[in-house]
């Protein structure tokens, strides 16, 4: 980008004479503006969709397939009637706090893909301390909620804002502590960096590096969810509880903003835990072509959040809702501590173990990870034959 | 300056407003608003068998964020008060299906003391689904209905005097 | 205990307060206003007796008897056995002790009855209309009950049945 | 204060003035069930107190009773209670017949027990799937739902209505067991009875599940029957009592059935988890009472000779039936004249509601949701 800039800029440039600055200024706002709207709206519409899809299936309904093929387009249908609505302000409203905080939300989900890497080329900025970028980035959205909770002045609002800064305060702590033993062994806090120091295959991965880093995944993992108020934790807007918690009062536009902000959270999950654990967008060498390589690096990251997203989904179609005391004694009692272990784990493990064992170590926890996998199949395949069996009683209706 | 009912009638603005009816009616938010035995069928429409949400139909805990109410049920003076308040409080466009006999008319209700004979006294009414309590099959064509209706809407398009007179009214 | 004997030894106790004993397709014991309390106490408590729970109460207008008649239906879990007391309260004037001290189901119970009939229940903690909005005026389960025109400015009536 | 079984001592630094904050929950809210509403005033998340608000739902049906006779009334008791509607035509028929004494056809109790019993199967399921969806997961609701179709098919070749049945009448059942009904009935047995365990093991005894249910809002015996609960609440607590088996009525002597009661098997006898294991062991003993009854079914008349014109004797009546709700009873008082003098339905949800505003105190606010779930509130059955 800065060359194009410097082209446009420079002798006989389309812009020249205008001032280098304002140019670059220019050109990242509208570069932005590019990526906010053919990538970052889509990916949450679709995920909203998908989301729902899942969902259905989960519960033996269809879900939304009117729309455009399969009801592929019914995220823009969404958008765009949500766009059209009466836009209510209440009256005992705070006018100011209540319009700015679904923007708040907005930019700190859109403000994350800043750092994400696509693959070893797409990348917007490449910041050196992009994971600390991150954890930043996304605390500006329990600004935007807690405004939204107070400004609506509904007290369902208020109890869903004050749950929701109660919680993201609290899971950033085992959030942050869980990166910090890869950032002690990559010794980088570079999105970038950290998938250069894995490679493509599972036993490359942090995920599999240590019986820590193995702990402090899934407790990211959980964490994250809980971020992103997502099922088991989505006590913010608990629609049995609190109406809609945070967003009750909000129509229109501004509620599409928190409406995309939850799913685009959702992929950003997904590509985080990809980036630290699973070896981001890295595929063994098959091609020296820098766009094809671009490509399949993209296509297998996209693959790989996206399963995290879809187990999210899961998780959210199968598990009840905590509560708030259960929460946070999950957090506190349980979760730091872990993470705290796996730090300090993790430093003694780099310094104890030699490199031979711990090449031995990360094939055996690679095994020991498949083998979960395979009992987990094995699990849902015993489940499904259970269900064969039955399957005149299953599709048995006394209709037809 | 609106430019809503400000157009001439031809084939980019009725185009475009053609688009702007099917995201809406693709995108119908119902309220969550059961009153009393249509309620469970209205759940049921929303369940497995006849899933609602195939037409992007789903339910919303608020009023704020919902463009159709369906009254399912009885709507008793007590009640009917607050469902004013609930209607008053959806953004526009907003659309109401009244659900069975008793938000019809009051239905086998209409002996009793302490009963809104009818939704439409309280609230304009769209659509109109019969039945004591309407099957979920009723329900979906109610919404079915409800849909056609929206695609006929002008937004940019002048209305004709006749439309006009009959929004006014 | 059937309840003859049941009304024997509740006259045995409390003398000229218990009425007679209606003889009909389940025999009713009547009770005057004033000693519901103190016959409800003794049934609860008397472990021969043992009606721990008041199942059902419920209120009866009888415009042509000027009364109103408040029934209990009491039952015992533990000895399962029930019974049923009778007690009417002038028309005009209907004020009666609450059981609410007695078994605390009688709470919303009398409010119930309060709310539809109108029976005033001395010595209840909370006696507030129930079902009906709080700005209702009368008790439509009395007979001689008018149906209001229209609830604030919503009217009660249809012109056309459909 | 206690938080959720810890006791937390909250320490105000002095001068910073608090006050409680009333919420007003309802009328018009997801997870009161109907239109029910509770004033709530809570402490942040502790509930000080949640005082139920009720008729928002009062239709005046024992006052219907007064103007339409008593045939008439039969479909007015099927909105008492919309999600067990069988067991209330059953109360005001055999209220009914006992006020005129009129005897039943075998056949027909036969028919009345297996259309209660399928209907009580399926407001349970309701119950227990709304209980999954008011604590968050909504999976085990939709499940519940896709079951409860397939009763509602039955039901409605049975008698034509998927809610509101309209099914018995004074003296009988209105239609007889259509043809090849009976297998039909006993395959979707077949097919519902594995089920509950596959339930069971999708979310009752779910950790987080169990977690949010156990110990909250324990009941004891005393407590439950101070305050009049029946049915599952009261079983839940600890009392064996079910007016199936202990003041038995109809056919069912005739059935081998147990009665489950709460067992605290996580937590403590009576709280919500035990009222909500009752409704799922009940739906065993259902099924069992179902097989029994049609395999048994005799031949004969399913309606007995009643007058168009029924008029029973002057006097009044009180019959108690076990309505999926509990101990439904019904209460007549007649004149002698084709008008009944007055009609009390005494129902359990009513009570139910009464003891929430002494069970909530001190719990969280989630766990109002979970409390006025496990007591399976049907709002028309609270009002009328």
């Amino acid at each position: 980008m800065k060359q194009l800039v410097l082209q446009l800029t420079g002798e006989g440039g389309a812009l020249a004479g205008v001032p280098y600055h304002l140019v670059a200024a220019l050109a990242m706002l509208v570069f932005g503006a590019i990526v906010v709207f053919v990538f970052v709206l889509p990916v949450a519409g679709v995920t909203s969709w998908l989301e729902r899809r899942v969902w259905a299936r989960i519960q033996s309904r269809v879900g939304p397939n009117r729309v455009g093929p399969q009801g592929f387009l019914q995220w823009l249908a969404d958008g765009i009637k949500n766009m059209l609505k009466e836009d209510i302000i209440p009256t005992a409203a705070d006018r100011v706090l209540f319009s700015i905080a679904p923007y708040l939300v907005v930019i700190g989900f859109v403000a994350t893909f800043a750092v994400i890497p696509f693959s070893s080329t797409l990348v917007i900025a490449d910041l050196n301390i992009g994971v600390l970028y991150i954890t930043a980035v996304t605390g500006l959205v329990v600004v935007g909620v807690l405004m939204a909770g107070w400004a609506s002045n509904n007290k369902w609002s208020l109890l869903g804002g004050i749950r929701s800064a109660a919680q993201i305060v609290s899971y950033e702590i085992p959030a942050g502590l869980s990166i910090f033993p890869i950032v002690l062994l990559t010794g980088t806090l570079s999105m970038q960096g950290i998938i250069q120091a894995q490679g493509w295959a599972p036993w490359h991965w942090f995920l599999f590096h240590s019986p820590f880093t193995f702990a402090a995944f899934f407790i990211f993992f959980v964490a994250a969810l809980a971020e992103g108020n997502r099922t088991p934790f989505d006590l913010p807007e608990a629609e049995s509880e609190l109406v809609a918690g945070f967003c009750t009062e909000y129509s229109g536009m501004r509620y599409l903003l928190f409406f995309l902000a939850e799913w685009g959270n959702l992929y950003v999950i997904g590509a985080v835990v990809t980036t630290l654990f699973l070896g981001g967008w890295q595929i063994p060498h098959v091609t020296d072509n820098p766009v094809l390589l671009a490509v399949l690096q993209f296509g297998v990251f996209f693959l790989k959040s996206y399963f995290w997203v879809f187990i999210a989904m899961w998780v959210r179609a199968t598990l009840p809702r905590v509560r708030v005391d259960q929460l946070m004694s999950l957090c506190w009692k349980y979760m730091v501590p872990i993470a705290l272990v796996n730090l300090v784990g993790t430093a003694i493990w780099m310094t104890v173990v030699p490199a031979r064992v711990d090449r031995l170590v990360q094939i055996a926890m690679t095994l020991a990870g498949v083998a979960v996998l395979v009992r987990f199949f094995l699990r849902v395949r015993f489940q499904l034959r259970r269900a064969k069996l039955r399957a005149v009683d299953y599709y048995y209706s006394p209709i037809i | 300056m609106s430019l809503l009912n400000t157009m001439p009638e031809f084939t980019v603005t009725t185009k475009i407003d053609e688009m702007l009816n099917w995201t809406r009616k693709s995108s119908l938010w119902y309220m969550l608003f059961g009153l009393a035995c249509c309620a469970i069928e209205m759940m049921q429409t929303g369940g497995p068998r006849s899933d609602l949400d195939r037409f992007g139909a789903v339910p919303r805990a608020t009023p704020r964020q919902s463009d159709l109410m369906i009254v399912a049920g009885t709507l008793t003076l007590k009640m009917a008060l607050r469902t004013k308040v609930l209607y008053d409080q959806m953004p526009d466009p907003k659309y109401v299906i009244s659900m069975g006999s008793c938000s019809n008319c009051g239905g086998l209700f209409q002996l009793a003391y302490s009963v809104c004979d009818g939704v439409d006294k309280v609230i304009p009414v769209d659509v109109y689904v019969p039945g004591c309590p309407p099957r979920p099959e009723s329900l979906t064509e109610g919404l079915l209905k409800l849909q056609e209706k929206m695609m006929q809407e002008k937004w940019l398009v002048r209305r004709s005097g006749a439309e006009l007179a009959a929004a006014e009214a | 205990m059937d309840a003859a004997a049941l009304h024997q030894t509740l006259q045995a106790r409390f003398g000229d307060a218990i009425g007679t004993l209606e003889s009909g397709m389940e025999p009713a014991i009547r009770v005057a206003p004033a000693a519901i309390v103190g016959v409800c106490t003794y049934l609860k408590t008397d472990p021969a007796l043992g009606f721990d729970c008041l199942s059902n109460q419920s209120g009866v207008d009888y415009p042509a008897r000027h009364e109103i008649e408040v029934v209990y239906h009491l039952i015992s879990y533990r000895l399962r056995h029930a019974c049923i007391l009778k007690v009417g309260v002038p028309r005009d004037n209907p004020a009666m002790p609450s059981v609410a001290g007695v078994w605390r189901t009688a709470i919303w119970q009398e409010r119930e009855i309060f709310d539809l009939l109108g029976v005033v229940f001395d010595g209840h903690p909370d006696l507030r209309r129930i079902l009906l909005p709080e700005d209702w005026v009368g008790h439509p389960l009395r007979k001689d009950f008018v149906e209001p025109t229209e609830y604030h400015g919503i009217s009660t009536k249809r012109e056309s049945m459909l | 204060m206690s938080l959720g079984g810890y006791d937390v001592e909250v320490q105000r630094p002095g001068g910073l003035a608090t006050e409680e904050m009333t919420l007003n929950m309802g009328p018009q809210h997801p997870s009161t069930h109907g239109v029910l509403r509770f004033i709530v005033k809570a402490d942040g998340e502790v509930m000080r107190e949640a005082i139920p608000d009720v008729g928002y739902l009062h239709r005046s049906i024992e006052k219907i009773a007064e103007k339409v006779g008593y045939h008439g009334f039969m479909p007015y008791t099927d909105r008492v209670d919309y999600v067990a509607a069988m067991p209330c035509n059953q109360g005001w028929a055999m209220v009914s017949e006992k006020l005129a004494g009129i005897e039943v056809p075998r056949r027909a109790e036969y028919c009345r027990v297996i259309a209660c019993e399928l209907n009580r199967i399926a407001s349970h399921l309701l119950s227990v799937g709304s209980m999954g969806m008011d604590i968050g997961a909504y999976t085990p609701f939709t499940h519940a739902l896709r079951e409860r179709e397939y009763i509602n098919d039955l039901l409605e070749d049975l008698c034509g209505a998927r809610l509101t049945f309209n099914y018995m009448r004074i003296g009988g059942v209105a239609w007889d067991l259509p043809p090849e009904w009976v297998p039909k009935a006993v395959a979707f047995l077949d097919r519902f009875e594995p089920l509950i365990d596959e339930y069971n093991a999708l979310i009752s005894y779910n950790k987080i599940y169990v977690e949010r249910l156990a110990n909250v809002a324990v009941i004891t015996a005393e407590e439950a029957i101070d305050y009049n609960l029946v049915g599952p609440n009261l079983r839940g607590s600890g009392v064996k009592f079910d007016v199936r088996k202990d003041l038995p009525y109809s056919v069912y002597p005739e059935f081998e059935f147990d009665v489950p009661i709460g067992s605290g098997e996580v937590g403590t006898v009576g709280d919500c988890f035990d009222r909500y294991m009752v409704r799922i062991n009940e739906m065993k003993e259902s099924c069992r009472i179902l097989r029994q009854a049609l395999a048994g079914v005799p031949e004969g008349s399913v309606l007995a000779k009643v007058p168009r014109k029924f008029k029973p004797p002057a006097g009044d009546a009180y019959v108690r039936v076990e309505s999926a709700r509990g101990d439904m009873g019904w209460y007549c008082v007649s004149d002698g004249s084709e008008y009944p003098h007055r009609v009390k339905i005494r129902t359990g949800s009513f009570t139910a509601t009464s003891i929430i505003d002494k069970v909530s105190r001190g719990l969280m606010l989630a766990d109002l949701i979970a409390v006025v779930a496990s007591f399976d509130l049907v709002a028309p059955e609270i009002d009328r």
